[in-house]
Parts: C-alpha cells; structure tokens; sequence
C-alpha cells in the first residue's frame, strides 16, 4: 500500500504508486488523470470512504507552485478532500488538469455527494465531468457565459465614484 | 361624464381634491398606512434581521405589519432584505408586478440598496435598477431599529403622498423615490399617528 | 303581517350590504392589469407550461365527504332550536338520520380514503454506526442517543 | 431603456432551462430510476424495492411545480422542483444559485485581514464560525496555530458554542414554525435576541462580527461578561424544557416528524451528508470530539446521536446540543484563562491604538498592517470545523501576496441540500415541508 522507496536525500513515500507530499502536516497524494478513478476506489475501499470535499484552482498565474517530484504543474488542478472515520484522517488528491482538454472522469459512480460539487467546478471553471448524469451549470443563470472564478475572468467591478477611487 | 369615467378607470385615485373627498382621501391614506402587509422576501442575513424585527422583542405588529404574507397578491409593502444576485432579478421583478397596486418597497441593508461589499459580477448593484423603491434603510443588517424607522417613514410618506392627484406619470404603483436624509441634522420628525 | 316585517328587512339589507360591497370594489379599485398579474403567481417562476387540470381522484372523495357531513350540520340547527318542542321523538329521528351518514363514514375510513397520513418508513439501519468509529479518542466524550421518545416497540432495529 | 420600464424582463429570465427538472417523457428508464431513486448506487434488490412508486404513470398523471425562490418554508431562496401525484412527492429537484454572491472571487481581491468580513457572510445564521475556520486556516498557514495565546483560544471556543446555541435555537423556531407550531417562533426568537444582544455587547454587532481573526480576536471580552452568559445560561434550562412540553411531548409532533426524511447511514455517508443529519443515522461522528481542534479535548461533553435517521432524531439532536453547549460553555467559564486576546508577533498583530500617538514605527506599522495586509507563506491548507449545519471546511492556497490566491468554504449546507431529494422521495409535500426544515440549510453558504 505505501512504500516509502529512497529515492536520494528524502524518503519520496508513494501511495498506490502516486507521491505523497506533506502539506502543514496534511497528507496530499498526486495522482494522474487516467488512474484517478482507481485510485478513489483503492482509497474507498481503505477505509477513506467519504469524499468530503471536490473543488479545483486555476493556477494560471502560479505556474512554478510547489508540485510533488515528477508531476508537469497544469493550468487547472481539482482538489479532492477525503476523509476516513475509522482512522480519523484525512488526505488531500490533487489532480493536475490540462487546460487544452478540461475533462475529467466523473466520481459520481463512487461517491453520489460529488454530483453537485463536480456541477459547481463545472460552472465555476469549465472542467467536464464525463459520466456525470447531469452536466449543467448550478450556481450561475443558465444563459451565463464564461467561467467566473478563472483568472482571467475579471471581477466584474463596477468603479466606485468617489475621488481617488482605486480604478 | 368625467368623474364617474376617472372613478371607472382609477378608482378611487380618479376623484379631484376637493374638501368634500379630503376626509375620504384621509380616511383612506390612514387605512393604508396603519395596516400595510409585508411580502416575505428575505434572502440573506437583512432576512434574519427582518424576522428579528417581526419577533416579539422589537414587535413589528405595533406598526400594522402584524403578518409576513407568502403571497404578493395579499401584500403591499416589498421589503428587498439582502442582496440581490443575477439569478434573482427576473424573479425579483415578477414578484414585484405580481402585487397588487397600490404597492411600496422598502430597500432593506446596503446589498440591496447599491450591492454593499459585493462589488462583482453576481450581485445587481441597486435594486433600484429592477424595481422603484421608496425607502432606502441602510446597514449591514440594518438593526431591528433601523428598519423600523425606515417602516415609519414610509408610513408617513403614505400619509402625507397625495392620493387623489396621481401623477400619470409612475405607471407602476405610488413609487414616490425618496432617500433617507443624509445629513443627520434634519432627522426626519416621525409623527406616530398625529396629524 | 307585522311578524315577517323584521325578516323582511333582514333580507333586504343582507343583500344590499352583499352587492355593495361587491360593487364598490368592483368599482373603487384601481384598474392597471398587466401581464405578470394575470399570470398563476409560481414562487416567482413564470410558468412556462400550463398546468395539468386532472387532479387525484383523493381530493374529490374529501370534497364530497365535506359536503356530506356540512348538510348533516345544517338539519341538525332547526333540531337544536326546537328540541324539547320535538321530545324524544325527535331526538330518535335525529340518530336515525345521523346513523345513515355515520355507516357512509365508516365505509370511507374503512377503505382508507383518509390515511392520508404522512408516508412513515422504518429503513434497516444495519449497525454502520457501531462498526465505522472505534473506541473514543477522547475518554471525556460519551455519545447519548435521543429521539427514543413516542417509538413504537417493533420499529427499533439499530444497535 | 432600464428593465423598470421593460416587462419582458422577467418573463424571459426566470426559467433556467438545463438546469430545471425535465418532464417524465423526456428522461431514459435509466435517468428516471436514478432521479426517482435519488442518486444513490443500489443493489438491485433495492432498485426492484422502489417499485413502490410506480414508475410507469403516464405523463399527465404527475404536475411538475416549483417550491420556488420566494416561499415560505424554504428558508431562503432555495427552489425546489417537485413532480408530484397528488400530494405524494415523486422526484425531486433542488436548484441554487438564486443567492450566489461571488464570494469566492471577491475573497481574491480582499486580503487577509479583510478576509473575515467576507466569510462571515456565508453561513449567517453562525457567523463566528465561519471566521473561526477561516481565521485557523491562515493561522495553519503563517505556522502560528500553536501559538494563539491561551485566552483567546478559550475565548473562540466560548464565542463559537454560543454561536451554536443561537443557531440551533432558530433551528427549533423555524422548525416549529414549519410544522404547525407557530408560536415556536416568537419563544425560539425570544431566547436568540438574548444571546445576541451578548454578541453585540462583546463584538459590536449582533450579526456578521468580524471579530475572530487571523492570530487571535478583535477585542478583549467587556468587563462583566461572565454574569450576561450567567444569566443566558440560567434562563436557557426551563425554556427549553417549555420547548419539550410544547413540541417532544406532542403526539402530534411525533406523528408529523416520525418516520419522515429517513436517510441510512450508507447513504448519508455516501452522500457526504455531515452534522445532525449523519449523527441522526447512528455515526457517532462529531469533529469536536473525534478531531478536536481548539480545546475541545479539554472539555468533557456528550456527542448527541440519534438512531433512526429521521426527522424527528435531527430535532430531538439539535434540541439536546443545545444543552451540551450550555454545559461546555459552563466549562469554559471555570477554564478562562487570563492573558492577551491576540498574539504579540508583529507580523500579523497591529500595534494597540495607544501606541500609535507615540511612536512614528507603530503608526507605521498600524498603516502597512491595514492597507497591505500581512504576508502569508506561500502553501496550501484544509482545516474543518464543526458549525451547527455539519462540517465546514476552509481551503486556501497562498502564493506568498497578502491575498489568498484561492479560497474555497466547504459549506455543509451545500452538500446536506443534496441528501434531500433522497429524503423526500415518496412522501407528501406537507413532509417535504419538514425535510426541508430538517435538513436547516442556510442558502448564504450553499450559493456563496
């Protein structure tokens, strides 16, 4: 299950073959788009049985940011929070995202709570879901276009008219 | 002839003012004032203010406004209490046009008066821009306090709007644009009731 | 003559006061229709398909029983007003009619046209919870099971 | 041409197409089983056992409508689709977004120190405990969570349960209210304008304080605070009792509330449901006690469970943590320590407003701490709490600017909003009524 192989000065743990990284003190396994499925389901079935949280970052303006060894940093990277009862631990999936083809395999055979989450990365960033049964937008108006919270989305301020205001 | 056509179009609002309808029109303005229903239109937190205020600790029913009503049809003053996101605006407007005239709103906290903190692309920046509105409260929530004064100086404003010579021109219901006074010197003299 | 003047009046102005009141809202009521306002009010949605007008067969079966039992009420009010003019004669009379509407209720209950009731399930709850967390971490914590009051017997299944 | 004057503006946007509940002719067998199942992975015992709502009633049997946006009993603008037959609830769709304020955008242009008024207004009805995550989570991140002074950290755990408290007290009120009880309301609103007027004492404000922030808390507790919480803790007890008499010893309130929204713990836990509604299956899972953050390992309370996964347990739950809240609170007060309420490392903490009349650094410093905000290593970080709705999480990740480069709320209600269909299958609407008020979802965190 997780081998810690030596690789050079630091011990590079590995979790089903994916590297493992500390955050804070806070587990954090790098996995790939194609094995991603398999490996929630190796982790279902050890005891991480609930899928806490599923959210992704556009890492457009961060692109050298702290990625484990041997990962290629992408635009996009979704965020998986889960959390085992039994052991009373969390661990953080951390999946890199190409922004050219923004899609992914959908969790919902594996965990249905995902459903709405995968719907709000959907409408907030523009990554597909393939397999998701209901593939539309959930926060914003149907007929929005543009995904609000990628980087290159501005704010949408309106200026303040007051003097000196920043513009 | 005309009046009897005025009072057919515009009901009572047809009539000329003149010092036989005067007590009438008195009548009426105090009728309405004295026992104007609210629409529930909480969204966010000015929501839990406003249920705050209908409690028993701040008494909402001392001024009239005895029952929150579920349904625009039974209601004449639309309290706006939160912020107003895009996805809202249409409903916000069917709502209000599905009131009956003669209807008043109230801008409840500074999300809906001018979109308060949030100043992106989810929050309409004014309510003003869907529906005309009569008393802007400000505060974010607005205290129980606050909205009661707002409440009473609408209620005045019932009072004293004139009600037999409309304008033509607000097509829409009595919406007579006015914001709380600014400069705090010339508070507003609410006259609770008296003449 | 002079006893039917008092009822006379009544009627008069009992429909007097109906149509005035009709009228004059009718009348005084400021008249500006615009379309949302004819619109079916929908929480704020504006419909977009009409509505079916085929109701469960559930809410005509309540419907009638209203209407049965409120006739029932209405013969029952010149009873009460000369009852002991009747005497036990007409309280007799008064069962029989009851009895006939009392057999109609009791075939309604009977074929459950009133449970109604809210739809009660009582799913296995195999024992996940006891098997999901091990011993407390934390011995000052104890867990306290509530909402046991009012249950029936039969229905307690988890652990 | 502004939209007062142009009537077809809300004709044309209040029906959101994709995302609204598509008529049962429309759906493939395998959607409809899946929407009328409500998502959950069964076996196909299970599936056969869901014959009980026949699947085959033609299309003009069934009338879709809407729990809209502006409905009593949604609290708040939650749009529920229903397709019903008769009064029974067939399928069922919730559609948000009718309060969606951008907050996450608007989190990246505040920086770290403004961060708290933004958060505070997600989850409105506990406002402390969305400060309280968002305040750890940066704390995690500048590596100073371990050294909060001792006050303060007692001082957030005291702020947060009476927090808990006021929002289970709405809970009991809005609940009432929603079933029938409608005098709940005013006494559930009579006992909460006591715990928040202690608020407005303590922050200033009785809602949306901004007053727990990164390294510590705004302000120092006002002189004779103890005997305002006294007071709310010796008048809590026999309300609430008024509360058992009124509604627990009702056979009434346990016909309406029996057996109704029954959700298994399988299901909860694979639909990530957390807080009362998991707790109300039988998990005994409860962060307080089984991740402890602050010092809740120093305080020794009951973790409330239910056991049969419906409405009536999440009631009966959120009832009795009030009283465990009243006992830790207790605690608390014995436990309170003396000492600063916010960390002294310069970095984060700006100096006292004394100091800056005197010297030129301090006010220097006040400045650059105000407008520019402190620096935050750069890294990412998850820390989760337990608000009264279930657990809230904060994910932030920082690249080395004062302003958080992503910041994600893991909002309970979110999540617990989508165990509802599932509850409501099959029943009347009267208990989709009482799901919905079960399930107590705050549309300010759901939408963010």
């Amino acid at each position: 299950m997780s081998e810690s192989v030596d690789q050079g000065h630091e011990t590079a743990e590995t979790l089903h073959g994916f590297p493992v990284t500390t955050a804070l003190g806070q587990k954090v396994v790098f996995v790939d788009r194609a094995s991603y499925v398999q490996v929630l389901k190796k982790l279902a079935d050890d005891s991480f049985d609930m899928c806490v949280d599923l959210t992704a970052v556009d890492y457009l303006l961060m692109p050298n940011r702290a990625v484990a060894a041997g990962i290629a940093p992408e635009r996009f990277e979704l965020v998986v929070n889960l959390l085992s009862m039994t052991r009373r631990e969390r661990l953080r999936v951390r999946v890199q995202v190409s922004e050219s083809d923004a899609t992914m395999p959908s969790l919902f055979d594996l965990h249905p709570g995902t459903e709405a989450m995968e719907r709000e990365v959907f409408d907030m960033f523009g990554i597909t879901f393939e397999g998701h049964p209901d593939m539309t937008r959930i926060l914003m108006p149907e007929d929005w276009d543009g995904h609000p919270l990628r980087k290159d989305y501005e704010v949408g301020r309106i200026p303040v008219q007051f003097k000196g205001a920043p513009a | 002839m005309g009046v009897v056509q005025n009072v057919l179009d515009d009901g009572i609002a047809g009539l000329q003012h003149n010092f036989v309808t005067a007590r009438l029109e008195d009548l009426v303005k105090w009728s309405r004032s004295r026992s104007s229903w609210g629409v529930t239109f909480g969204l966010a937190c000015c929501a839990i203010e406003m249920m705050g205020t209908g409690a028993p600790h701040y008494d909402l029913a001392r001024f009239g406004m005895e029952v929150f009503r579920a349904s625009p049809r039974q209601a004449d003053i639309m309290i706006v209490a939160g912020r107003v996101s895009q996805k809202m605006a249409p409903v916000l407007r069917q709502v209000y046009d599905q009131m009956m005239e003669p209807k008043w709103v109230i801008s409840m906290g500074v999300c809906a008066s001018s979109g308060g903190m949030f100043n992106n692309y989810a929050i309409v920046q004014g309510v003003d821009q869907i529906v005309p509105v009569d008393v802007y409260a400000p505060g974010c929530p607005p205290t129980p306090e606050t909205l009661i004064h707002a409440i009473e100086t609408l209620h005045q404003l019932i009072e004293d709007g004139e009600l037999m010579r409309r304008r033509e021109a607000n097509a829409g219901g009595a919406s007579v644009h006015l914001e709380l006074p600014t400069e705090a010197a010339a508070s507003v003299s609410v006259a609770l009731g008296t003449k | 003559m002079g006893q039917y003047l008092p009822i006379v009046v009544l009627t008069i102005l009992v429909i007097l006061f109906g149509v005035l009141s009709f009228v004059a809202s009718g009348l005084l009521a400021p008249r500006r229709p615009n379309t949302a306002k004819e619109a079916p009010y929908e929480c704020g949605i504006v419909p977009s398909k009409e509505p079916p007008e085929r109701f469960p067969v559930s809410f005509y079966v309540i419907a009638m029983l209203f209407i049965m039992f409120d006739i029932e009420i209405i013969f029952i009010y010149p009873y009460a007003v000369d009852q002991e003019f009747l005497g036990t004669y007409g309280l007799i009379e008064m069962l029989a009619f009851s009895a006939v509407f009392f057999v109609a209720f009791v075939y309604v209950v009977a074929r459950g046209a009133l449970d109604w009731g809210p739809l009660q399930r009582y799913k296995p709850l195999h024992d996940i919870a006891s098997a999901q967390v091990p011993s407390t971490p934390n011995p000052r914590t104890t867990i306290r099971r509530v909402g046991h009051e009012g249950r029936r017997s039969e229905e307690v299944t988890a652990a | 041409m502004t939209v007062l004057d142009d009537p077809s503006f809300a004709s044309a946007g209040t029906d959101e197409g994709g995302q609204e509940l598509r008529s049962r002719s429309e759906l493939t067998a395998k959607e409809l089983l899946r929407e009328a199942g409500a998502v959950l992975r069964m076996s196909e015992s299970e599936a056969a056992a869901l014959a009980d709502v026949q699947q085959d009633i033609g299309e003009d049997q069934s009338m879709i409508i809407n729990m809209g946006p502006q409905h009593p009993s949604t609290h708040g603008v939650l749009r529920l689709m229903l397709e019903l037959q008769g009064e029974t609830v067939l399928r069922c769709k919730p559609i948000i977004g009718y309060l969606h304020t951008g907050m996450e955008k608007t989190a990246e242009q505040l920086t770290f120190m403004q961060g708290g008024t933004n958060v505070t207004r997600m989850d409105y009805l506990s406002p402390l405990n969305n400060e309280l995550v968002f305040s750890m989570a940066v704390e995690k991140l500048l590596g100073i969570d371990g050294d909060i002074p001792e006050r303060a950290v007692w001082m957030r755990m005291l702020l947060s349960e009476l927090n808990r408290m006021s929002s289970h007290i709405l809970f009991l009120a809005t609940n009432g209210m929603d079933i029938g009880a409608i005098s709940m309301m005013l006494y559930g609103w009579r006992e909460r304008e006591e715990v928040l007027r202690f608020f407005q004492k303590v922050t200033g404000l009785r809602m949306n304080h901004n007053f727990i922030r990164p390294g510590g808390l705004a302000a120092d507790l006002p002189p004779g605070w103890r005997d305002d919480v006294l007071d709310i803790l010796e008048m809590l007890p026999e309300r609430l009792d008024e509360y058992d008499t009124l509604m627990t010893g009702q056979p009434i309130w346990r016909e309406r509330l029996q057996g109704v929204g029954v959700i298994t713990a399988r299901e909860a836990v694979a639909l990530g449901a957390t807080g009362p509604i998991l707790r109300s299956t039988g998990v005994p899972w409860d962060l307080r006690r089984d991740m402890p953050y602050l010092r809740y390992d120093e305080v020794d309370f009951d973790v409330v469970v239910g056991s049969y996964g419906d409405a009536y347990d999440r009631y009966a739950i959120r009832l009795n943590e009030v009283r465990e809240s009243m006992r830790i609170v207790y605690q608390i007060l014995d436990k309170m320590p003396k000492g600063d309420y916010r960390i002294q490392d310069k970095k984060v903490t700006p100096p006292p407003r004394a100091r800056i009349d005197e010297s030129m650094e301090a006010l220097i410093h006040h400045f650059k701490i105000f407008t520019e905000g402190f620096k935050v290593p750069e890294g990412e970080v998850y820390v989760a709490i337990e608000s009264p709705r279930g657990e809230i999480g904060c994910y932030i990740a920082s690249d080395g600017s004062s302003k958080p480069y992503r910041m994600h709320m893991r909002a309970p209600s979110f999540v617990n909003i989508q165990s509802m269909p599932h509850m409501m299958r099959g029943s009347l609407v009267a208990d989709a009524v009482a799901v919905i008020s079960s399930v107590d979802p705050v549309l300010g965190e759901v939408d963010r």
